[in-house]
């Protein structure tokens, strides 16, 4: 029986034979690296390369930002790329199209159904609380919908209760060691599809906004900043912590602060819905007040 | 058959009876259990509250931690200044975290707080109940009797306590008296002072005061007055008959449980309703009551 | 690492907003109400103006409270502005928390014009508060307040 | 090279009776890039200001901090000092060391240090100032007034006279407010009518005074110069072009209901004027009571109007206004007696207010002027007035003194000789507050002529007794409790806020105070502005004042609003939000925080390797931001910022903690 991955190779082909679209953007598999990378197919004949199983890890989303970069300083005349997303890809492409950085039409999303990818015993956190088997967003869809799934509980939520739990010290220390470790190399910023300024403040050399220095407590400042710079937007895709050299648990922040806002403003995920508003951006005038 | 416990006050055992007769007969009449609190003591009432705050917090406290350990999460003090005394202590003891461990540590008890104290009116309005008040009554109960109802102080206030927001002009003894076939006259006496414990020290004081109370009664020629407060019954009943007063006629003084009690056709001996001073029986014949 | 508590005095931090906290601070002063001179404030026009940086950067260089300050809901000069702050400040007060610091270091509080009594006892509160809570271990850890080489400050430079 | 000059003030011995100021100006010297530092007596004086002058030009400065009283004082004062010799107005920044330093610490040690840390951080600042520069926008010169009581229309007569189009807006079916409902006025006894209807009927006839009655203003946005007010003017169901203000309609209406205008003793028709002299002259029905509205019957009006006039089928309409100043002149209410239950305020019908006492001595009145008992119609031979009931007194909330009691009271008691000179009249006070012009005379002419017998104590108790009114009071002078009986009693209740005024207030963006009335911009120095630049206050929406301080704020107002008419062009806002573009994302979350919708985009072209390269970034409307910043917080990458508070400045500030 046809797998997806055929499916995804015949449509990618069909898509590029037809010229709906410059660019087929998925996975391939790297032989020497041992690793499914990202692979930008241009002609018809060269879908074949496509891929689609377990070692498709890496989101493709935060590529389509850094094309929008090059493209727009190179292409023109209007360009549309085919993406192919899991679940958790899907929700960063909403993101990157509701901070309008690229318009819908730009953009043509071929969904797969995903039961989990990455080590099939040891599955990456945000696989193992998944909510979006199927991409809540997409043009096309490969593979059938699972018959109903339950809301799986979330261990990740279950392990930020538990540090809320520590008192204030113990949090501190805990932070204050991994934050000592992290090397501002900035990867957790280059892959995440909600990082889309032009220049980041922590790079900026007009305004001082921090120092150079990598203590734990600048690093601690650059953490907060960045989980407050993504609050509300960011799409749970995990990729950040994924990317980090240094194994710093960043989806235990991610996951606090989207629960905080999801308990204080009672919005729905992010990413899920071509026209959500960024909730940091909007205001009810009922919202809770805890102020003095 | 609903249980409620019972705090009758020293007074309700002693010139008060009748209030107490009354309210029992009501009681038994409506299904209600009245269960008094095992062991109680004085509520302290104006002696104590006047010369040590703590003494009255804890006189009156240590009855709710009673009523607490005896499993009496709502209580009635049909009697105005147990009622007041009651619940100054239960808000005393909630905000000032010293008292409250002194009173633990003495009475080797804690003091849960969250006992609901009733007073007689907010009993015959929650507990009771209008509609079931209407329902009972044998025909046209009161008749018509124009009763002027007589608050006192210690219902309405002091306010932080009771947290009432009207002062001047309470409703509620008047909408039982409605709901029992009377009409409740309205004028302005209501929450006047009876002259309380002046008529001892000063009779000259306490009469003056007893006077408008009673003349403004008369003036909006009311049948009788209705209360809830022994000391107020006490005054305008036991005082009517000083010659100073010279009044056209005379007004007897009921307690509300016994106007219950009269509309619900129990008999009088039940409610008794002669053991005033003032009798009361031309009138109740004249309304075929009791 | 740190001074120990005797001579420490608490240094505070407020972002007062110009057209209600700040007004109301004035108010304080016309009026000759006394607080304890712990508190810097620093003007914004608006409380929405502050941004997380500010508050972050100000408890790494010695702050050891910060207060936002502004108008009480609907009264914003600016009608929208403190509906955002509310929203803002409750997200990075929760984050500041999680990430081990002490809540009570960062607070916020609606102060109208007309208020100068409320923000004395904000002021009075707040540094109690502090005082009990000891300074914020909040600088780097080897001890000396981070002071760039003169050359790289040569506009401003340290006096104190 | 920055060279910051520093200049710190005594302010008399305001500031340097607690702090050091020659510490602070060595402290100030001691930093490298302050070029000028000194202290003296009074800087915002001429000679403090001239020596700033002389500073910036001798020692060559580009920036200044001044170190004195709050930047809300005399900031302006300052920026055109250093303007006016050759700095840009911008490049200052003010230490608060008035009152946020030395009125508010008392230890000159811990006063001194903090100050010195105050002009750091001011140093620390202004080194990040940038020159701004405002920009203009033309001015609308039309002037709206809420409010049409005497407060509005003196205001909108002042403006109109001056030449400017003004819109007059009142909710009621006539303009006249409050006054209009008054008898005589105090403190020369004229008949309110006679001084209040000439300029009603002018306000009518203005030919520059738009007259919108039966209407409430909905909404308020925009800026001064450039306010747009949108109105609902209800359905008058009267077409006043037509009709010729004969009356038969009223005449002939069936329905009577309670007038508003009769403070509830007296009655009106479904299809009213509110008094006989109102402006506009022409009715308008309350749909609320007509019989046709409620039931479909009757009709009459319209069958009796010879004009044709009556037009059932009207509707509300929505009219938006641009004006360039508005003056906001509501008036207020008066405390509701039922809140005092031991006076039986609204429980016996012979207690009044005080507004009730002047509608039965109104020859158009519900009583043609006589003073009768609203019970049984009987001229009282003893009437007993009490004065501050809900004034000073916090137990009601009302601890403020509603200023005018006393003199009406006295008007009022002088006018019972009039009406019925046999009667007796009691006046209880506590004291007596007459320090307005000729007022304290009129006050002794109250007891000599009248012969008012002034008694001094609160009354405890008013209960009716037979066809009398007893009072239980006290006379503290000779410390004796009285019992008095009367016939008729007249409560002087206190002045209080519009019911609705906070909501209005935050319609129009304007601060109010603890007791809802409207909060003026300085109680001293700008007691007729508002905190919103372009909307101006008039009257008791203000807080409690009688005739002659409203007129007198009502032609302040008004000059006020001719001042900005008298600019062809307005300058804008200088400290607005800026744009680097270079780094602006287009995310565009700048857009959805700002409160002005000053922010727009734009599409930036650009030429790379031979490719026309677009991308859309944000753009500022200087004209029309009002530099709140909620935008610079909002952008992570910090592409918006805010002149005068930017993200450099704001660092700097914290960089010196």
């Amino acid at each position: 029986m046809t797998t997806i991955q055929d499916e995804l190779r015949e449509t990618a082909r069909t898509l590029l034979a037809e010229g709906q679209v410059d660019c087929v953007l998925g996975w391939a598999w790297e032989e020497e690296l041992q690793r499914a990378v990202p692979c930008f197919v241009r002609a018809a004949e060269d879908a074949k390369r496509l891929i689609w199983d377990e070692r498709c890890v890496v989101s493709l989303a935060p590529f389509l930002l850094h094309m929008k970069r090059q493209l727009s300083s190179v292409r023109t005349e209007p360009s549309r790329t085919a993406i192919v997303v899991k679940g958790c890809d899907a929700r960063g492409v909403v993101r990157i199209l509701r901070d309008q950085q690229l318009e819908r039409d730009e953009v043509l999303i071929i969904g797969v159904v995903c039961q989990g990818v990455g080590d099939p015993d040891n599955r990456p956190a945000k696989c193992r609380e998944c909510q979006y088997h199927v991409p809540p967003v997409y043009d096309l869809l490969l593979g059938e919908e699972p018959k109903e799934t339950q809301t799986p509980s979330s261990p990740l939520l279950e392990r930020v209760r538990e540090i809320e739990g520590w008192d204030v010290a113990d949090r501190a220390s805990y932070w204050r060691e991994h934050f000592s470790r992290c090397l501002r190399c900035y990867a957790c910023r280059q892959v995440c599809p909600a990082c889309n300024c032009v220049e980041c403040i922590f790079d900026s050399e007009r305004t001082r906004w921090t120092y150079k220095r990598t203590t734990a407590e600048e690093n601690m400042i650059f953490h907060a900043i960045r989980a407050f710079h993504v609050a509300g937007r960011c799409v749970e895709c995990g990729e950040c912590e994924r990317a980090c050299p240094m194994g710093i648990p960043l989806m235990e922040i991610n996951k606090k602060v989207a629960s905080d806002i999801k308990e204080l403003f009672s919005v729905p995920d992010a990413g899920v819905d071509l026209r959500e508003e960024p909730p940091l951006v909007r205001y009810e005038t009922g919202d809770l007040d805890h102020f003095v | 058959m609903k249980r409620i416990g019972y705090y009758p006050g020293c007074s309700l055992h002693a010139t008060a009876v009748e209030f107490d007769t009354s309210l029992k007969a009501i009681c038994q009449h409506f299904g209600i259990e009245l269960v008094e609190i095992a062991d109680w003591n004085c509520c302290g009432s104006s002696p104590a509250h006047n010369n040590d705050g703590f003494l009255a917090a804890a006189l009156a406290g240590r009855n709710l931690v009673l009523a607490a350990e005896q499993g009496l999460e709502e209580l009635v003090a049909p009697c105005a200044s147990c009622f007041s005394r009651l619940k100054a202590a239960q808000h005393d003891l909630e905000h000032n975290e010293a008292w409250r461990a002194e009173l633990e540590k003495r009475l080797q008890a804690s003091y849960q707080s969250g006992v609901r104290i009733r007073s007689i009116l907010d009993f015959l309005h929650a507990v009771i109940g209008l509609d079931a008040l209407r329902d009972r009554i044998v025909g046209p109960g009161l008749a018509g009797l124009k009763v002027a109802s007589y608050y006192g102080c210690l219902f309405v206030r002091p306010q932080e306590i009771l947290g009432r927001q009207e002062q001047e002009n309470p409703q509620e003894m008047d909408m039982v008296v409605n709901a029992l076939g009377g009409q409740a006259v309205d004028w302005p006496f209501k929450t006047e002072c009876c002259g309380n414990s002046l008529a001892l020290a000063r009779p000259d004081v306490a009469q003056r005061a007893i006077k408008a109370i009673l003349d403004a009664a008369l003036g909006v020629e009311s049948d009788c007055i209705a209360t809830a407060c022994p000391l107020c019954h006490a005054n305008l009943d036991m005082r009517q008959g000083r010659q100073g007063l010279k009044m056209s006629r005379a007004l007897p003084v009921f307690y509300i449980t016994q106007l219950v009690g009269l509309a619900c056709g129990l008999p009088a001996k039940e409610l008794g309703v002669d053991q005033h001073l003032v009798s009361t029986r031309s009138l109740l014949s004249a309304a075929n009551l009791g | 690492m740190n001074k120990s508590k005797r001579d420490w005095e608490p240094r505070l931090v407020g972002f007062l907003c110009n057209w209600c906290s700040y007004a109301g601070a004035d108010l304080a002063g016309t009026s000759r109400m006394q607080y304890p001179p712990n508190m810097r404030v620093i003007r914004v026009p608006c409380s929405s103006r502050v941004r997380p940086e500010f508050i972050l950067r100000a408890l790494q260089k010695g702050a050891d409270g910060v207060l936002v300050a502004g108008c009480h809901p609907g009264d914003c000069h600016y009608t929208t502005g403190n509906y955002y702050t509310r929203r803002r400040f409750q997200v990075i007060k929760r984050l500041l928390t999680f990430l081990g610091v002490d809540p009570r270091r960062v607070m916020a509080s609606w102060i109208s014009a007309a208020e100068g009594g409320k923000y004395q006892q904000v002021v009075t509160e707040f540094v109690e508060t502090i005082r009990e809570l000891g300074p914020c271990d909040f600088r780097p850890t080897n001890g000396q307040i981070f002071v760039p080489a003169a050359d790289e400050r040569t506009d401003l430079g340290v006096v104190s | 090279m920055k060279r910051v000059g520093v200049f710190v003030c005594h302010c008399g011995s305001n500031i340097a009776g607690t702090v050091d100021c020659a510490a602070v100006v060595a402290a100030a010297r001691r930093i490298p890039a302050v070029a000028y530092a000194e202290d003296n007596k009074y800087t915002c004086s001429e000679v403090g200001q001239e020596q700033i002058r002389k500073a910036v030009q001798t020692h060559n400065l580009d920036r200044v901090v001044v170190a004195a009283c709050s930047p809300r004082m005399h900031e302006a004062t300052f920026r055109k000092t250093i303007a006016s010799v050759g700095l840009n107005p911008y490049m200052l920044e003010i230490a608060n060391l008035r009152e946020q330093c030395s009125w508010v610490h008392s230890d000159r040690q811990a006063a001194t240090a903090k100050a010195i840390d105050l002009v750091r951080l001011a140093v620390a600042k202004v080194l990040y100032n940038k020159p701004l520069f405002t920009s203009t926008l033309p001015v609308k010169k039309r002037a709206v007034v809420i409010g049409g009581g005497i407060a509005g229309i003196q205001a909108a007569l002042d403006i109109a006279e001056a030449g400017h189009p003004v819109t007059l807006i009142e909710r009621s079916q006539s303009i006249g407010g409050r006054m209009a409902q008054l008898d005589k006025t105090f403190p020369t006894l004229d008949c309110s009518s006679c001084i209040l209807m000439p300029r009603m009927v002018d306000v009518g006839a203005h030919p520059m005074i738009d007259l919108m009655t039966y209407s409430e203003v909905e909404e308020v946005d925009g800026f001064i110069g450039n306010f747009r007010v949108k109105v609902r003017q209800r359905a008058k169901s009267v077409d006043h072009s037509k009709c010729t203000g004969c009356g038969e309609c009223t005449e002939k209406c069936p329905t009577q209901v309670p007038a508003e205008f009769e403070a509830g003793l007296g009655e009106r028709k479904a299809i009213y004027t509110d008094f006989p002299q109102a402006v506009p002259n022409k009715p308008v029905i309350d749909r609320d009571h007509c019989r046709y509205f409620l039931d479909g019957k009757c009709g009459i009006c319209r069958k009796v109007c010879q004009a044709d006039a009556i037009d059932y089928t009207q509707t509300d309409r929505q009219v938006e206004i641009e004006a360039g100043a508005i003056v906001v002149a509501t008036g207020f209410d008066l405390f509701d007696p039922a809140k005092y239950g031991e006076y039986g305020g609204g429980r016996y019908p012979d207690v009044i207010t005080g507004l009730q006492f002047e509608r039965l001595i109104s020859a158009s009145g519900p009583t043609n002027g006589e003073i009768r008992r609203p019970s049984d119609g009987r001229v009282p031979e003893t009437i007993a007035f009490i004065k501050c009931v809900g004034s000073r007194d916090e137990a009601h909330g009302v601890p403020y003194c509603s200023r005018v009691c006393c003199m009406y009271t006295a008007k009022q008691a002088m006018l019972v000789k009039e009406h019925a000179k046999d009667s007796k009249v009691y006046i209880f006070y506590i004291d007596v507050r007459a320090a307005g012009k000729g007022y304290e005379e009129f006050y002794q002419r109250a007891q000599t002529d009248a012969g008012a017998t002034y008694v001094r104590g609160r009354v405890a108790k008013i209960f009716p007794r037979g066809e009398k009114l007893v009072l239980w009071a006290e006379d503290t002078l000779i410390g004796k409790q009285l019992e008095l009986e009367v016939d008729l009693v007249v409560l002087a209740t206190g002045i209080v806020a519009r019911e609705g005024a906070v909501e209005f207030a935050q319609k129009m963006g304007i601060s109010y105070d603890g007791h809802r009335f409207y909060s003026e911009a300085h109680p001293k120095l700008r007691p007729v502005d508002t905190n919103v630049d372009g909307i101006f206050l008039a009257g008791a929406c203000q807080g409690p004042k009688d005739i002659p301080d409203t007129v007198a704020q009502a032609s302040a107002a008004a000059v006020k609003v001719c001042s900005i008419f008298s600019k062809e062009e307005l300058e804008t806002n200088a400290m607005v939000a800026t744009v680097d573009e270079n780094i602006c994302a287009g995310c565009f979350h700048c857009r959805a925080v700002c409160p002005s919708g000053a922010i727009d985009s734009k599409i930036l072209h650009a030429w790379v390797a031979g490719q026309d390269v677009t991308r859309r970034v944000a753009t500022v409307n200087s004209g029309v931001c009002q530099g709140c910043g909620s935008c610079a917080a909002a952008c992570p990458s910090g592409a918006m910022n805010v002149g005068g508070f930017s993200n450099e400045q704001i660092l700097g500030e914290v960089e010196a903690l």
